[in-house]
């Protein structure tokens, strides 16, 4: 998931990351394909070159290797508000067919009191505001919802139009990369269509992880399995140095 | 101008019950031990402010000290849940928490309008969302330009912001620097301002990428060496990752919870 | 990503006829040889923004390249009138001059919504003021929140900002320090960016109360020694202070004026 | 002038100044009776202790003595806007009776066309929001009209109670001082009076120099010559080093 996620930002400049799966992916794509790769943490960092995985976005690695450093409110307003940014890095507790996000509330039923996800964070505008979005998350039925309990993010809204609408700026999610496969929009309906399955894994298996019916690609290619340098890469960001020989 | 205070004078003197107060510092410069300081004295009914609150927050509504909660993100960075702050908004354990609930865009920009007096803050932010359903805090606003709608977040102006920073200087002149996070609006938009500090020195030596608030806009400097930890002073300190995930285990259970305040916050000072 | 090139270069590749133009610096890193390259290019109908015209402008005005000045306060600091500017606006000579007219707290914010790219920014301005009279990107907005009425003062979104800094990395990422105005937000407010630079260098070593411009927000850098002149860089230079004097009686007279223009910018290079 | 400025500032904690005689005044200030007083410029200096005069506003020095540099949109919002200055200090081209100020146009005749001023640059908000203003200017009937030509900033407006219906936060000017003496408004009427001349001057000479019926105290005092200290550090300042004994 995460080399596939790596792979993803290919021909990106610059990347808003959040923190876990997008900043594993991020640092990945920078030691391996991407070495250009400018990566941008809400915490207030632009050009980041951490040498190991940082824990949380606001470990001193990030703004020691920074090319600068700036308050949290330039961050959004001046950087990521401004549609500078290439790829918006998103996780998720829901998501719909339309990749709208709920990481707010669960309901857990009428006698039950709503159960308490983080809440937004930076999500909604990184969503409204990088040219495009990729979300990485673990495919299951509880992640992939017939309907969310809470829209706290849009991804394509109700469907064709609606960012446009909503007046969103960048083209919203282009691809939703899990430990299954890969899930991309459809031009015409703006539904998430599985496009790709990682080796060894079936389109059943996807499809049952699946709280909507979901549409399969005519046909549904396979991943490229993570290659020695990438995982070599990978082992040395997690254990903190340079990949070895 | 800033008085040198002992931490627990400067807490007693400058929060008070039911106040606001914003505990900030983005990841880094947590002032862990001011949080710790508010609940040795009991001071309660407080409406927390902070973008990421964070096991701070977490430590202070386990034990009862908020009434209210103002936020854009509650997670133990990293790690996970915030079991108490869980606890008390699905079960109002130990009390019910109301909750004011953001994006960080909107929180930031709330502390802009609070720092520049103003009492709304513009941004391109929440279409589409569900957030504004549920917060009084968030509206829209024309242009009279162009015609374009875009949210309005009202103002943060807290009673008091607390935080902390590497060092100051005799006169109470406060200097912090690394990630600076929204620290300098946070103080600018608050009536008193109260900072621990690693160092107090009689120069404050420039240093890249340093945010200086002048004395004048500051209440109360303390002298309290590592007073961010499990957060951490870049150049003093470093970030405790462990006790982070330790956290998750001790937080989980009311009882495990309760019983390491005791042990940790309480009973010691 | 920032191109290095010749001072010439890029003035012919990123300004052309009828562009609006914002060349910053609050009276320190003022870009007057990358004026002077547009002068000896002939590059014409202008519309100039900056919050204080100075000198930089008096000379593109009275050179003919303007047809429009967006500012808040048009006077030689600490020695007077601007007197090709006023040439301009009251006579005419030696092109009519339009003006959109503001105070200095306007403008700062006017760049401030242009880098955020938001149409508008709200501030607490202009009240009695005759200004908004004569301006059409001044209104007011009322908050959602408390029912006041507060001013409201359109983005300005240059085609080009041009700006002098100390010094740039060998990949164009810019780097200045000192009094850094409402440089950045300038900057990030065009659509393209040429900086002028002191000195361009292998690593750009971190230094206090600076602001850097990563490369991929800059189009072009051109190394041009004390090329803030009259103006200064910090570090690099000191502001000529002489010249600001001396420049009073050259621009009194169209003709010494001109004949001055001709002798140090037009037949040098 | 410059001396009875200076003394204006007394009590001042901090000042928000403008160049030339605001500039100079301060600094005296500084030098003498106030030696905490925090100088704040619009170039973004915050607490500068210059040794010598600055020209301009942008002088190295002010940044290189500063408790702190900031960029100027954070001077207006962060710090003047928010009302935590003490003192304005503000020069003006022409005054009216209620220390409205035109530094815009001046209106030259039917036949010609107007004359140009430099403009607001930071007056508008510094009479807004600063706790009061200090004015300083020569007195001429030039300077001292009846009708402004242009309000670019607001004094106390139409007169008492306007600066409240307008929202402007703090209490306006305070004190007009000029060569021959200096204004205060009236507290009822908030119009301009005569309430001190220097030493040697007349009060009909102020009001001969005043473009309106100039409205004089019932007892209009002196005001003390410069003392030698004051003198010697404005000497010093001129030059650019510390006063000598």
């Amino acid at each position: 998931m995460t080399v596939n996620a790596a792979r993803a930002l290919h021909g990106s400049r610059t990347c808003f990351v959040g923190i876990g799966l997008p900043s594993a992916a991020a640092n990945l794509a920078r030691r391996t394909s991407q070495p250009d790769l400018v990566l941008i943490y809400e915490s207030g960092t632009l050009g980041s070159k951490p040498t190991r995985l940082p824990l949380s976005i606001g470990d001193g690695e990030l703004a020691d290797t920074a090319d600068a450093v700036v308050s949290v409110p330039e961050i959004f307003n001046y950087w990521l508000q401004a549609g500078r940014i290439d790829v918006g890095f998103l996780g998720a507790a829901q998501v719909d067919r339309y990749a709208n996000i709920n990481t707010t509330v669960i309901d857990r039923g009428p006698d039950r009191p709503e159960g308490r996800l983080p809440g937004a964070g930076g999500a909604p505008e990184i969503a409204a505001s990088c040219r495009k979005v990729l979300m990485v998350l673990r495919h299951s039925r509880r992640n992939f919802v017939e309907r969310l309990d809470f829209v706290t993010t849009v991804g394509h809204g109700s469907g064709p139009g609606d960012r446009a609408r909503l007046g969103l700026l960048g083209q919203g999610p282009v691809a939703v990369i899990t430990d299954l496969g890969v899930l991309r929009p459809d031009p015409e309906t703006a539904e998430l269509v599985l496009t790709e399955i990682h080796p060894g894994v079936t389109v059943e298996q996807v499809t049952e992880a699946t709280g909507w019916k979901l549409r399969v690609a005519d046909s549904v290619g396979v991943t490229e399995p993570p290659t020695q340098a990438e995982l070599a890469a990978l082992r040395a960001l997690k254990s903190g140095g340079e990949p070895r020989a | 101008m800033a008085e040198i205070r002992s931490l627990r004078d400067a807490v007693a003197g400058l929060i008070h019950d039911g106040d606001t107060v914003a505990m900030e510092g983005f990841t880094h410069l947590i002032p862990f031990a001011a949080a710790h300081e508010i609940i040795r004295q009991g001071i309660t009914d407080l409406t927390l402010v902070r973008m990421t609150p964070d096991v701070i927050y977490d430590q202070l509504i386990g034990m009862g000290a908020a009434r209210r909660l103002v936020f854009s993100w509650g997670g133990n960075p990293g790690v996970g849940s915030l079991h108490r702050f869980r606890d008390a908004v699905e079960n109002g354990w130990p009390r019910p928490l109301e909750l004011d609930e953001h994006s960080h865009a909107g929180m930031a920009n709330r502390y802009v309008a609070g720092a520049s007096r103003l009492p709304f803050a513009v941004l391109r932010g929440y279409r589409g969302s569900d957030l504004p359903k549920r917060s009084s805090t968030i509206s829209t606003v024309t242009c009279p330009f162009t015609g374009e709608e875009l949210a309005a977040v009202a103002a943060v102006n807290p009673d008091v912001t607390v935080m902390h920073a590497q060092r100051a200087d005799r006169a109470g002149n406060v200097q912090l620097w690394g990630l600076v996070g929204v620290q300098k609006e946070a103080a600018l938009a608050a009536d008193r301002v109260l900072v621990t500090v690693e160092e107090i020195v009689d120069e404050l030596a420039p240093m890249p990428d340093a945010v200086v608030l002048p004395s004048w806009t500051v209440s109360a400097v303390a002298h309290v060496p590592n007073g961010a930890h499990p957060s951490y002073a870049a150049g003093y300190t470093v970030r405790d990752n462990e006790f982070y995930q330790a956290w998750d285990p001790i937080s989980r259970d009311r009882e495990t919870f309760l019983a390491w305040m005791r042990e940790h916050v309480l009973e010691a000072s």
